[in-house]
């Protein structure tokens, strides 16, 4: 017993030495925390926003004014608990001023209450939930970079409802997890604000293996639309399930998994005519800033040079972060390559640049959060394999919806 | 004697608990916070192994205990430390309820059977969301939850009195019945103990230690959802703890969570540049740690090298 | 309303063959080894990307490349219980538990590192048809031919345990190890054999699941999970009770799901509720004879 | 006596931490019918279980025909030609009469002349025919016992080794399957027998051991031992010892960890 608690307590204070060492403020450097998914369930998103992250340093050319641009990476393992570590570790230790990350929404929340502890300058290129700005409110120093769920169904509500006309009945599929349930509210909201009649909200739970009761039941009510407010691998399972059952809908619509490549290709054939709505899809034509081409170029020619160093196309999680750390750089830059949390935060404020996901600039978001970026979301719709763009008016390439193809 | 040095041993730790962590870097405080929820769920697990059940139905404990701390605080802002008190409650009358029903399933089946309460559970926190919030979670009222440094020390503490626990109930003379109800019930019988009652008494109890680290988590993250407080992962740690530790004994499954949340902690830091690495290595080492040293550290430590006398069941391997 | 009955007898029946395969690789490893292989939900995802890359890369058929698939399962199985749990088991039954899971961390892991965490599928011409039995029922080809072909492998192995000498002798095996090596047989030996038999049952569902399933690190799981109740259903060591369970469950499952309003989101919780209840009131399972005082 | 066909040699053996037997040597010559007696948690069954390699040797040496097996799993020896009809009879209960017998002669060796053995065995226990599409675990306590005798000498044994072949069965029952045994014992294999039953054993037996708390007591001919006072006090003095209790424990442990096996 003696021995052990001995050795228990050497071991300890090894281990303690070792994870937590003297914080070297060196003083030609910044630093940025970077808690991120980097293994676990979401993996995929952790691993996008750090490929952005990188490559965003990478092209700022590594330094800010003549201080070395050092990330901080942290795993935070999919795991609420290592969030919290995680970022007190940063925050408290490496006292980082600047945070960017994390990317999935519960790793975003477990993440609140221990910013609040010291109130860095955080960027959220992610975390869809309101709840996230209702549980915040007006915090000065969170800068959320990623549209709130309710913008998607602000546009998709908009341009359906521009481009079908009035009276058009939608059934909505949500699933039982957080994804689900945090857009439901807004989807009925924004449809029923439009005029579109719901006529079916079902279920389903996240990741079940056969979805057919209720596209059974959706089949029964003969609505005009479906909108499928679920994840990417429910978000292949039903629209494989609704092709191969026929279900005989002329418009189905869904969220962001439309514009994912990994959707695409599982999805095959099946993923003819289905609506979606994102922030950046790969066809999208922006022109570079006028200030920052180098940062922020025609959209083709940042693709291709995303491209060439990961050897994939880019998706929005991986812009997302790319703009948001390039923003993030600037601001920091602009306010004298200081590590001063107020200043670079003044300066990001005043930020008004043109990007591949359309303008940066931060406002007040609909729902109380005080600084919100790329508010603007684009509705697509996946034609002939490719993406025609129905929204907004500037980046139009096609004017109407297609029907699915079952359904013409 | 062994009883006083133990005392001492208790209140020691007790102090240690209540001033370190003013000098800890916060980091480290965190990770002591984290090592003490990994300690009451694998200390809590660890009681019920001895008595022959095993358990894969801890994080219902934990998701109960956690739920109902934050629901708790929301609705009557009740504060943290006497939120374990109805946490541990219901984790001991649920867990008298579990042992209750199952009556007499034993080894891989009552395993079975809890796992499956507990996934009910993940289930019914995802079905009602207008008490749970949902699969959005909730967040905890974050007006009254504690400081860092009180948060250390407080599940510190409970992690010292869990293990104080295992320490006397090792010394009580219930360790007869907790080792023959490994072997068998009648056996415990004799020994004038109702196997029975004594079953539901040691389920409760680690039920309620259980969900006291719950309760840990919610304050310690301030947002709970039904996907991590009743996330499988908490019940594979808390029998990994023991199981590296050395199974059945008191100071395994503090052993061995330490040994593991360090080893998840390095390999967290240093190797936090690839997807899916850490995890990688967590797997490794307790494949490895499996089939090197099957009394865990405690074990290795004690370097009590028995023959190895195989079971009759499964024939002997030429030599 | 006769239209519902029919529509869940004909779901129910489709999603008990995808069940059915999940599960009887599982019940087959337990019943001679008496070991819940955790691993064996990755197992199966390991089938689903090598008939992934097949698909993409060599163009060829899930349905082709199974037998391939199936065979490398069977090595890889074979390998896997050989430098692992061959050495443990003798050990506490925790012990294996715990190998097993830590083995799956592993093999997730590894699929992580090698392929991300992004979902893909395998897109056969036939995932995508169905026919109509009437203006509402649908009957999905891609379900069809794996009910048929949870039906031929349950009939194979049926037959194989049956009437070869080597089936007999697992079926010894799993009824009395002790007797079992008294008449010679290499116990171990047959364990080995059970373990990579299941593994190639696993993998080739993956393969199969690879145009019914959307294909991650993280799918297996979900199945084995569900795997697990259906063998619990069913009875630990029957296969035909397995396939009992694995048809019991889609038919709760899917009945849940068409009548009660959400039915979808409590089918999961009313499994596990049936379980609890099952296990309680008939310990063994519906066809089992393993005793649940063990 | 001939040649030694098995030669235990102060052989050590036992259950977890329990050793049951201990310092047992004894020798079974070719074509010898030897017996060991003893009561309840005398030993007996554990020796068998050694010969067999059922459980671990912790020390001391087995040699059979003159080589060291001690090392040897149970189903190489099998090969070699060691077959035990086990105690309680083990047979399994789902699979048929006819099963249960092709599995005695799962061995390379036994294989062969499966047929020919098989009409052998079905000579020796006709019931067993009339059985044979049957569910063993279906069958009569005296019908399993047939069976297991059978399944063993299905293994074409140069060693048969028989535990308690007369448990549980009615005396009419024990007089039939004794009466095979003999004709066994005639047609020239060695046999190994542990029996409660003294009288029946001794009656059939050339030599006996009579074991008591895991030791060899007292040794000698059939006739000697049916004589033997040592014979009679063996028994006596089992009334309720520790050992027994610890071998009650064991045998129950022994029927968990083979779930499903034959109802003994």
């Amino acid at each position: 017993m003696n021995l052990s608690r001995t050795s228990v307590m050497v071991a300890l204070s090894v281990f303690a030495a070792v994870i937590s060492p003297a914080p070297s403020r060196a003083e030609d450097t910044i630093k940025i925390g970077a808690p991120l998914s980097l293994s676990g369930k979401f993996v995929s998103y952790g691993a996008a926003a750090k490929r952005g992250v990188e490559m965003a340093v990478d092209i700022y050319g590594g330094k800010v004014g003549n201080k070395k641009i050092e990330i901080l990476f942290r795993d935070t393992q999919s795991d609420p608990q290592v969030a919290v570590n995680s970022f007190t570790q940063l925050l408290s230790e490496e006292k980082v001023n600047f945070l960017i990350g994390p990317i999935a929404t519960p790793m975003a929340m477990a993440g609140l209450p221990a910013w609040r502890r010291t109130r860095a300058l955080w960027v959220v290129p992610g975390a869809t939930t309101p709840l996230l700005e209702e549980e915040a409110g007006k915090e000065p120093m969170l800068f959320h970079t990623f549209p709130y769920g309710y913008y998607y169904h602000l546009a998709l509500a908009r341009s359906l409802r521009e481009k079908l006309g009035p009276g058009k009945t939608v059934a909505i599929i949500y699933s039982d997890d957080a994804y689900g349930r945090e857009h439901l509210p807004y989807a009925q909201k924004y449809f029923t604000q439009e005029g579109f009649k719901i006529v079916a909200e079902e279920l389903v739970r996240a990741g079940a293996t056969d979805l057919n009761p209720v596209l059974a039941k959706i089949r029964r009510v003969k609505p005009d639309l479906l909108l499928g407010l679920v994840q990417t691998t429910d978000g292949i399972q039903l629209t494989k399930q609704v092709y191969v059952q026929r279900l005989n809908i002329p418009y189905l619509v869904g969220t962001a998994y439309p514009q994912l490549k990994q959707w695409q290709d599982a999805s095959g054939e099946a993923q003819e005519g289905w609506v979606g709505v994102t922030t950046y899809i790969p066809g999208l034509k922006a022109k570079a800033d006028p200030k920052y081409p180098k940062l922020f170029m025609d959209s083709d020619v940042w693709k291709a040079e995303f491209t060439k160093r990961y050897n994939r196309e880019p998706e929005f999680i991986d812009v997302g972060a790319y703009v948001s750390t390039c923003m993030l750089l600037i601001a920091i830059e602009n306010a004298g390559a200081v590590d001063d949390k107020e200043k670079v935060a003044e300066e990001l404020k005043k930020l008004d640049v043109h990007t591949m996901i359309g303008r940066g600039h931060f406002e007040p978001s609909l729902g109380g959060t005080l600084n919100q970026a790329f508010a603007d979301v684009v509705v697509h719709q996946r034609v002939k394999g490719a993406d025609a763009i129905l929204y907004p008016k500037e980046f139009e390439t096609a004017d109407k919806f297609e029907q699915a193809t079952y359904a013409k | 004697m062994i009883a006083v040095r133990g005392w001492i041993i208790i209140l020691g730790s007790l102090v240690v608990a209540l001033v370190a962590p003013h000098f800890l870097p916060p980091g480290f405080s965190d990770w002591l916070t984290r090592l003490s929820t990994l300690i009451l769920v694998a200390a809590s697990w660890n009681m019920m192994a001895n008595a022959g059940l095993i358990s894969l139905g801890h994080s219902g404990f934990w998701g109960l205990g956690a739920y109902s701390a934050a629901l708790l605080a929301n609705a009557f802002h009740i504060p943290f430390w006497l939120s374990i008190v109805p946490a541990m409650l219901l984790g001991a009358f649920f867990g008298a309820c579990l042992a209750y029903i199952t009556g007499r399933l034993r080894g891989l089946f009552f395993a079975i059977a809890t796992l499956a309460t507990s996934e009910a559970l993940r289930v019914v926190a995802l079905m009602v969301p207008k008490l749970t919030g949902g699969a959005e979670g909730v967040f905890v009222f974050d007006q009254i939850r504690p400081d860092r440094i009180t948060m250390t020390s407080f599940s510190l503490c409970l992690a010292v009195a869990t293990v104080a626990t295992s320490y006397f109930l090792s010394r009580s003379r219930y360790q007869y019945a907790l080792r023959a109800m490994r072997d068998s019930e009648s056996a415990v019988q004799m020994l004038g103990v109702n196997p029975a009652r004594f079953r539901i008494g040691v389920t409760a109890l680690s039920g309620a230690i259980a969900s006291c680290a719950g309760v840990i988590t919610a304050w310690f993250t301030g947002y709970i959802d039904p996907g991590s407080a009743f996330d499988l992962k908490i019940t594979i740690s808390a029998q990994i703890a023991p199981l590296f530790g050395g199974l059945y004994t008191v100071t395994g499954p503090v052993v061995g969570s330490i040994a593991i949340l360090a080893l998840s902690e390095l390999t967290r830091l240093y190797f936090n540049y690839s997807g899916g690495v850490g995890l990688l290595v967590y797997g490794c080492i307790l494949v490895f740690g499996v089939l090197m040293m099957p009394s865990g550290l405690v074990g290795l430590w004690k370097r009590r090298r028995k023959p190895v006398v195989t079971d009759a069941a499964v024939p002997a391997r030429a030599k | 309303m006769a239209s519902l009955i029919f529509q869940i007898v004909v779901d129910s029946l489709l999603l008990g063959g995808v069940y059915t395969l999940m599960a009887v690789g599982l019940s087959l490893a337990f019943g001679v080894t008496r070991i819940i292989n955790f691993a064996h939900g990755d197992i199966v995802m390991y089938g689903a990307y090598a008939a992934f890359f097949a698909f993409v890369s060599l163009n060829i058929d899930p349905l082709l490349s199974l037998l391939f698939v199936a065979i490398l399962g069977a090595i890889g199985g074979y390998l896997l219980f050989k430098l692992t749990l061959d050495r443990i088991l003798d050990a506490p039954g925790i012990n294996q538990v715990l190998l097993t899971f830590g083995l799956g961390l592993v093999l997730q892991n590894v699929a992580v590192i090698l392929w991300t965490g992004d979902e893909r599928s395998t897109t056969p011409s036939y995932a995508f048809d169905s026919w109509f039995l009437s203006d509402d029922i649908v009957v999905a080809k891609g379900r069809l031919i794996a009910f048929g072909l949870a039906v031929a492998f349950v009939v194979l192995l049926l037959a194989w345990l049956r009437w070869s000498e080597l089936g007999r002798a697992t079926r010894a095996v799993s009824q009395n190890r002790a007797a079992a090596s008294l008449m010679g047989i290499n116990v171990r030996a047959m364990y080995a054999l059970s373990f990579g038999l299941s593994s190639s049952f696993g993998t080739a569902t993956g393969a199969i699941m690879s145009f019914l399933l959307p294909i991650t690190p993280f799918m297996g799981f979900p199945i084995l999970v569900k795997a697990f109740a259906i063998i619990i259903l069913g009875g630990l060591d029957s296969i035909v009770g397995t396939v009992i369970g694995a048809f019991l469950l889609a038919t709760a499952e899917t009945t849940i799901a068409y009548v009660v309003p959400q039915g979808i989101g409590w089918a999961e919780g009313v499994a596990f509720f049936l379980l609890v209840i099952v296990l309680i009131v008939r310990p063994t399972g519906i066809l089992g004879t393993v005793g649940r005082d063990a | 006596m001939t040649a030694a066909m098995l030669e235990l040699d102060n052989i050590r053996a036992g259950y977890n931490d329990a050793i049951a037997v201990e310092n047992i040597s004894l020798t079974v010559g070719q074509s010898e019918v030897v017996c060991l007696l003893g009561a309840n948690g005398a030993g007996k069954t554990t020796t068998m279980r050694v010969v067999t390699g059922l459980i671990p040797l912790l020390g001391g040496t087995i040699r059979y025909n003159g080589e060291d097996i001690s090392q040897m799993p149970p189903h190489e020896r099998v090969t070699a030609g060691i077959c035990l009809s086990p105690e309680g009879r083990q047979v399994f209960p789902d699979l048929t009469v006819m099963e249960n017998l092709s599995l005695g002669s799962f061995n390379r060796r036994a294989r062969r002349n499966r047929a020919q053995t098989l009409d052998q065995v079905l000579t020796l226990f006709p019931k067993l025919a009339e059985r044979s599409g049957q569910a063993a675990g279906l069958m009569s306590g005296g019908e399993q016992q047939m069976l297991a005798i059978g399944r063993a000498l299905m293994g074409q044994p140069k060693l048969l080794a028989l535990d308690e072949p007369s448990l549980g069965l009615s005396p009419k029952m024990v007089s039939t399957v004794f009466e095979s045994i003999q004709t066994i014992a005639r047609s020239g294999i060695t046999i190994l027998l542990v029996e409660q039953n003294t009288r029946a054993a001794l009656s059939i037996a050339q030599r006996g051991y009579v074991l008591s708390a895991g030791r060899v007591v007292h040794e000698g001919t059939a006739a000697d031992l049916a004589q033997s006072e040592m014979v009679q006090k063996a028994f006596v003095g089992a009334a309720f010892t520790k050992q027994s209790v610890r071998k009650s424990r064991r045998e129950r442990r022994l029927a968990e960890s083979n779930p499903g096996g034959a109802g003994a």
